[in-house]
């Protein structure tokens, strides 16, 4: 029920959604973007809970998560 | 107009500052400007503004800084050690470009020196005490009545070009009583769209800071100051010449050496020699073209100063080295006229124009 | 719980340049959250400092002043003493705030002057690449304590006990954001300190432990280990002084 | 016209409230004034002196180093400025706490015992008034009628209570100064 | 108990600028009397400060340095660190030591610096001619608080209690010189001060509360009288913190 | 001679002090300075002396004021902005004559400004930051190994004079890497018989202070400054004169600029402008005769600063006028050599001096 | 002869020891060489570059705005530093990061896949070193026979025991640009 | 058996000698010294136990108490 929104160009590639995401869903993607950081993305956003821990650890401020319609 | 009031050149200072709208005063006590301090405490709250005793001068100029961001007409006094103190805060407002307004009632110098009355802080204001690439718009008055006209200038200065400004005086005027009568008018409305007072009219926020780092930021910026400072140059030099138009020996002196240096060329005069003074009354911008024009019988030049010689430069580039410019000088003390007339006969015997 | 998250609007939306995992992003983003649910945005002042803060103004989304190194205070002061009825709130780190700022911190505490102090202890100087702060650890390896720091280069600083003594000096606490849990707290004690103001009780300061993965040579994760596990025996978390009205 | 005058004791003794009746009594009369307290290198308690200038064209210089009359209310005083009070001018010693006669004689100078005088009219603390008595009568710088305006404008309004006790020091004071005139005038005509 | 009397040597006999009672004086007398008992007269730099006791240097016959306004801990640092065993002491008031010099005196503290800070309280700016120090009392009257220090101007600065807080202080007593007793305690202290620096246990200060008659408008007795009722509740007496090696 | 090593200009000034015998640092961090400091705390410790963080550069310079007295060999390093906390201070170091370096690592100004590479603080240093009549030796290098040999030679003049004496830098020569030899030579030994060590070897105190009540004190000790001074000028200033003999456009720059500037005129030459450069190494004493003697030629001269034109007013003062003085700036930046050829070439077309 | 390499990347790319190699070797050969490092605005993790001069005579200034070799080690290093390369110079891009060629038609331009390369060769964090490789061979700015003295030198005696396997990288590098070169040269012969 | 020496010139006549003398035998003076103030002076020596507290608390450091020869 729940969207994960990164914004990938400013992500910084520094794990900690990763690492504190309860649900462990969130990973660092194979390429990487125009800053040169692999950014983090969610790989079965199904199982997100909404939790928002996610953004609540994202130093750089570029996580939201919203609820979105039917997954 | 009222009777005069015999006011102390301290207190002057306060009581003009509070005539021209300024509320808000954050200083750190220093002899001979104490006064300033001490009179602004009790009167501001008055006034339904605040006198700020601040921790030191470092925090003083700073306290002034946040103030003026916020829109406020602001003022600190401080004497030569703690105006040394100032000097990042100083290059930081001017950079800002925020209007304040401060005093420096100079005493004897260099380290902690005495309570002396000095002109040695002229190279510190006038070229630059902070670092970097800034201005500040200096007047030296030279009477009790000038240090009100002058203060009450300098916040109107300070507003027109959002810069700092600095009020020269020294131990002798800041302790010094003379009649004075108060300015009457009203002080100039105060704009302040650019200040940061929260956003509460706006919808962009109001930024003051004065970090440009790509390398064309920092040179459009010092670019724009100095466009600014050259429209100072060409609006706001000040200076009065006495009899200069067939001055054989001009003297040029400023702030309270300026009136004894008067003196001097009078009793030349009254000796047959052909004595002039040159006052500079703004000393940043330095009125040199008309120094230039008043020099121009002249066959020789002496500035004096209560310090081993620093306003000297700025004459010397005025006077494009047409003639001699020597100096007279004294520290510690206010010398007496017949110091200094005894120099114009000297040099006007020397140039042989002496009567 | 409320569900979900999304920015605060009192954060501009641009490219941060903090380093990868550095805390300074979460504690601005706090302040913004903080200030978005008290509702401030417009009656906010926000004074900076210099240091990997130095930027403040240009990512939150009020009035904002860049100050001259470790004078936020005192700037603070001028503002506040202008505008009583603003929130004014300094951002500092450990350098500014607790070396060369240590006259207008403790001035500020000691007049009890109606400002907020946010202070990012990163235990050392991040913006100029790495140097000892008051606030380095004994036997800490910065660039300027190359063999740890020793006896000669004393002993950490600890703001909040020192402030703490200063009558004026209504709210300090000291947090850290390792974790979510932390982080709840710090925003909650960034909330308190503001109250604090607001309510016109005194001086309130905020210093939170704050991880610099850049300079301490680590990955994100360790470094907010080594907050847990190493800096907060040696500053311990807590609210230290708290006043009635915001209890 | 301008006359100098160099006003020195210690804190305490009201020599700043004498210049500063000076200074006032001068404006009064339409004259340029300008009035120089200055210190001691000790802060407080120390010395206290003050200058005075009263003319009828604008004061060049406040400062002048060779005063036309000085009053010195101490012994340290008296070592210390009675070198400096120009030549034919006038100097007036608190005779109460300086012990000596001047040593000059190219000058006019008076010894005043104040405290004497103060304590036989019965206000011991009325020295300097009774020095400015003796000061006006010597030197006749203002209209001695206008003294008790001048000393209201003095002292601000404030110690209105105390204005009666002053202007009879200041009685106390001319008059010893006028019968010291004409005692010496009288041994110098004796001479 | 010994008889009699005797001028310190280390002591030069002139006549001092102090006014009539000033408490600076006796301070003064037992600095140089404690040097003269540790025989340290030949050992010792004597680091004056900007205020009443300014000429310090000119009474002291020891070495001495003049430094600017409120630097005095800093300059002795300087001195220390380039004589680590001679005696380094300043001699500062509360304008000099807890307003323009709390940066200097903190990380004295703070990095323990091994030299001892003799601090004349008496809660105002004595050589200035009597404005607010930190340590002005509430309602206190001054030049600028003409209306009695309010609550715009803060809370006294209890410099002792701030700086206990340091690790690296060591020995810090807060004394006072209103009666022969107390006087030998405050020796007592400084001496405690003096021998904490020479065992190179840490930082030390001695703060003595003292009357300022010219510029509280008191006569000299008047003046103990107001430091003994007035100050000692706001500023309580006694040894806040003794290292083992000099109890 | 070893072979030369590959090293960073702040690392050389670090270098060069502990072999000019300097054992003891006073600083606080600040780029484009801090690899002074993390040098000096890595090797001073070896080298048996003390590397001391300060809280600030207020505290750095009174710590430095504190080591001179005690009689050591003491430096102090910043940037820009600490240089300006550091104005009291340096007063009370020259009127207290103790002798001490300070490094000034320039960058952007005013104010925060940036950390470009810049010549902002001419001023400050040149004319006096600090409050009263003092002056500052300062030298001016334009390569990593004049960073180490102007440092060496600070320290010379300073114990010489018992002066402080100030080695500017900037951004990019305190950041760049060129091949040095350090100095091989023993360190001058150190006389410290008036320094406040402790009265062991003495019956005497002694006193180090810079307080002067009686006016003729002042007076007195200004005066022996100033001989100082006056003995300095004589004995100390330097400069470097190239292609100056037949100069039509003479360039005068110092520092990094002197090399573009060299550049800049061998550019001319090729062109067949004859174009010269006059470099001051000491910026005070400003080397005026030989200014005026390397000018005597010239129909031009361009003063090259990164600055808004502060040096220029020296160069304006020794050249008495005699021709025009103009100013080629950039800001935040180190120019390319051809901006100022650009600039030669105009003004010799100007002048029809050109080719 | 004056040759000027830009070597830009984000830190921790190893662009800065990549000059250094450059300065030693330059000084190696009794040339004059200057090293200026400049850092961008974000002073940790953002953006690395510095610039080497290696020249002949005395170098007058230390940076040069067009630079005759430029090496791109990220795509924003690319699009920033692209445009200075000085006409008819050498822009070496690292393709791995940077994810397009260069748009310029007046420059040599080169793409090397560093990272590609570096797995293949089983060193993955050994890129710089095979970008050296390739810029080495395509400058002929210094003698590659002495490279190991000069790598010795720039490591400052460090990291000895990670020698090979950067002369191997290096070894990667030169052999890879030389096929290029080669490649291209055909493609041109039969374009 | 004491004596009690006054350096009269540096005298600032404070008062606190004759505050704190236990046997109140020092008074000031009548006359005044060349600072202008009333210095201080024991008025009955053979009283004085020679306790120095009065040099204790001479702010200005002029009293020398000394054992002498018979009073
Ligand atoms: C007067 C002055 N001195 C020094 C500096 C250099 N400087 C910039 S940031 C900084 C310290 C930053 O450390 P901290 O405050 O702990 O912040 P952090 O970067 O660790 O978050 C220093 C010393 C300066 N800008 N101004
Ligand atoms: C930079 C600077 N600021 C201000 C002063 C002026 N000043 C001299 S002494 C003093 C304060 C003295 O007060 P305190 O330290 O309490 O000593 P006290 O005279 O009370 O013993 C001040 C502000 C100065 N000399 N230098
Ligand atoms: S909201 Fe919670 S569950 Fe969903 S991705 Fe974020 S941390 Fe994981
Ligand atoms: S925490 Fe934020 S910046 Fe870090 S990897 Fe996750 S999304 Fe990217
Ligand atoms: S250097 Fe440290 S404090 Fe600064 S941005 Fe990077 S991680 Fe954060
Ligand atoms: S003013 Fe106060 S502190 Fe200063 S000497 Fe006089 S009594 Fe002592
Ligand atoms: S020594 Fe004791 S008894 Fe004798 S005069 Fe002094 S205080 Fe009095
Ligand atoms: S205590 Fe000392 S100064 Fe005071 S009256 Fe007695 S002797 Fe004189
Ligand atoms: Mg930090
Ligand atoms: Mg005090």
């Amino acid at each position: 029920m729940f969207e994960v929104h990164f914004l990938e160009q400013h992500c910084k590639g520094c794990g900690m959604c990763v690492a504190f995401c309860p649900r462990k869903i969130i990973e660092m993607a194979e390429h990487t973007n125009d800053q040169g950081y692999n950014p983090a993305m969610v790989t079965d956003v199904s199982r997100c809970t909404g939790c928002a821990i996610c953004a609540m650890m994202c130093p750089h401020v570029i996580i939201e998560v919203v609820e979105g319609g039917a997954a | 107009m009222s009777e005069p009031i015999l006011m102390k050149g301290n207190e002057a200072v306060a009581e003009a500052a509070i005539a021209a709208g300024c509320r808000y005063f954050f200083g750190y006590p220093i002899t001979p400007q104490s006064e300033v301090l001490e009179h602004l405490a009790r009167r501001l709250p008055e006034e339904g503004g605040a006198y700020i005793q601040a921790e030191s001068e470092v925090s003083a100029i700073n306290m002034v800084f946040g103030a003026a961001c916020a829109g406020a007409r602001v003022m600190t006094a401080s004497s030569s050690p703690g105006i040394s103190l100032m000097q990042e805060g100083i290059s930081y407002i001017a950079s800002a470009q925020l209007p304040a307004v401060l005093v420096n009632i100079m005493r004897g110098s260099p380290g902690l020196g005495g309570i002396h009355p000095s002109q040695a802080d002229y190279f510190q204001s006038v070229k630059g005490g902070g670092h970097g690439d800034y201005k500040l718009v200096v007047l030296a008055p030279s009477s009790v009545q000038e240090l009100i006209d002058h203060t009450v200038l300098a916040f109107e200065i300070a507003e027109k070009y959002r810069t700092p400004v600095m009020v020269f005086g020294d131990a002798m005027m800041g302790q010094m009583m003379e009649p004075v009568f108060l300015p009457e008018a009203e002080p100039a409305p105060i704009d302040r769209s650019w200040a940061t007072t929260g956003m509460k009219n706006r919808e962009k926020p109001n930024i003051i800071h004065t970090l440009y780092l790509p390398a064309d930021d920092l040179e459009n910026h010092c670019q724009r100051l100095f466009a600014k400072y050259r429209e100072i140059q060409r609006q706001e030099q000040l200076h009065t010449a006495y009899l200069t138009d067939d001055a054989d020996i001009l003297v040029v002196a400023y702030g309270i050496m300026s009136r004894v240096a008067r003196a001097a060329v009078e009793m030349a005069r009254e000796d047959g020699i052909k004595a002039g003074l040159f006052r500079p009354i703004t000393l940043w911008p330095f009125p040199d073209q008309a120094l230039f024009q008043a020099a121009s019988h002249a066959q020789a030049v002496i500035t004096a100063e209560i310090s081993m010689g620093q306003m000297i430069e700025d004459v010397r580039l005025a006077i494009k080295d047409k003639v001699p410019v020597e100096l007279f000088n004294r520290i510690g003390l206010v010398p007496n006229p017949d110091e200094i007339y005894e120099a114009i006969k000297k040099k006007a015997q020397e140039v042989k124009v002496s009567a | 719980m409320p569900k979900g998250y999304q920015r605060p609007s009192t954060l501009v939306e641009r490219p941060w340049h903090f380093c990868p995992g550095c805390n300074h992003g979460i504690v601005h983003r706090l302040v913004a959250e903080v200030i978005d649910e008290m509702g401030l945005q417009k009656e906010t002042v926000g004074v900076g400092s210099v240091g990997c803060g130095v930027f403040s103004y240009e990512y939150f989304n009020f009035d904002g002043i860049g100050p001259s190194h470790g004078r936020a205070p005192a700037v603070a002061t001028g503002v506040k003493r202008v505008l009583p009825d603003r929130l004014v709130f300094t951002y500092q780190g450990d350098g500014d705030l607790a070396a060369i700022g240590t006259t207008e911190m403790v001035h500020c505490a000691v007049r009890g002057e109606l400002i907020s102090i946010i202070f990012i202890n990163n235990t050392l100087y991040g913006m100029t690449g790495g140097q000892m702060a008051p606030t380095t650890m004994m036997g800490q390896v910065t660039t300027t304590t190359p063999r740890g720091r020793g006896q000669a280069q004393g002993h950490p600083f600890r703001v909040c006990e020192m402030l703490a003594t200063a009558e004026g000096a209504a709210y300090v606490a000291r947090t850290a954001v390792y974790s979510p849990a932390q982080v709840v707290r710090t925003k909650k004690a960034i909330r308190r300190a503001f109250e604090t103001q607001m309510a016109g009780l005194g001086f309130s300061l905020v210093e939170v432990l704050s991880a610099c993965p850049t300079n301490w040579g680590m990955n994100p994760l360790e470094a907010l280990k080594f907050v847990e596990e190493e800096m907060t025996p040696v500053f311990p978390l807590g609210e230290l002084k708290v006043p009635e009205g915001v209890k | 016209m301008k006359r100098e005058f160099l006003l020195a004791g210690f804190g305490g003794q009201g020599v700043l409230s004498m210049g500063l009746f000076l200074a006032y009594a001068g404006m009064g009369e339409g004259k340029k004034v300008a009035y120089v307290p200055s210190y001691g290198a000790e802060m407080r308690g120390g010395t206290a002196n003050c200058l005075v200038t009263i003319s009828d064209r604008e004061i060049s210089s406040p400062l002048v180093s060779d005063p036309g009359v000085v009053v010195v209310m101490n012994h340290p005083s008296l070592l210390k400025f009675e070198p400096v009070v120009r030549s034919g001018g006038i100097l007036l010693i608190n005779s109460s706490l300086a012990h000596r006669d001047t040593k000059r004689q190219d000058i006019e100078s008076y010894s005043i015992p104040t405290q004497e005088l103060a304590n036989q009219a019965g206000f011991s603390r009325g020295s300097n008034m009774i020095m400015l008595g003796a000061l006006l009568e010597a030197t006749g710088v203002v209209d001695v009628t206008e003294t008790y305006n001048y000393l209201v404008k003095t002292f601000n309004g404030r110690h209105l209570d105390k204005m009666p006790q002053n202007m009879a020091a200041i009685q106390v004071g001319r008059e010893f100064m006028r019968e010291y005139r004409q005692q010496s005038e009288a041994s110098i005509a004796y001479a």
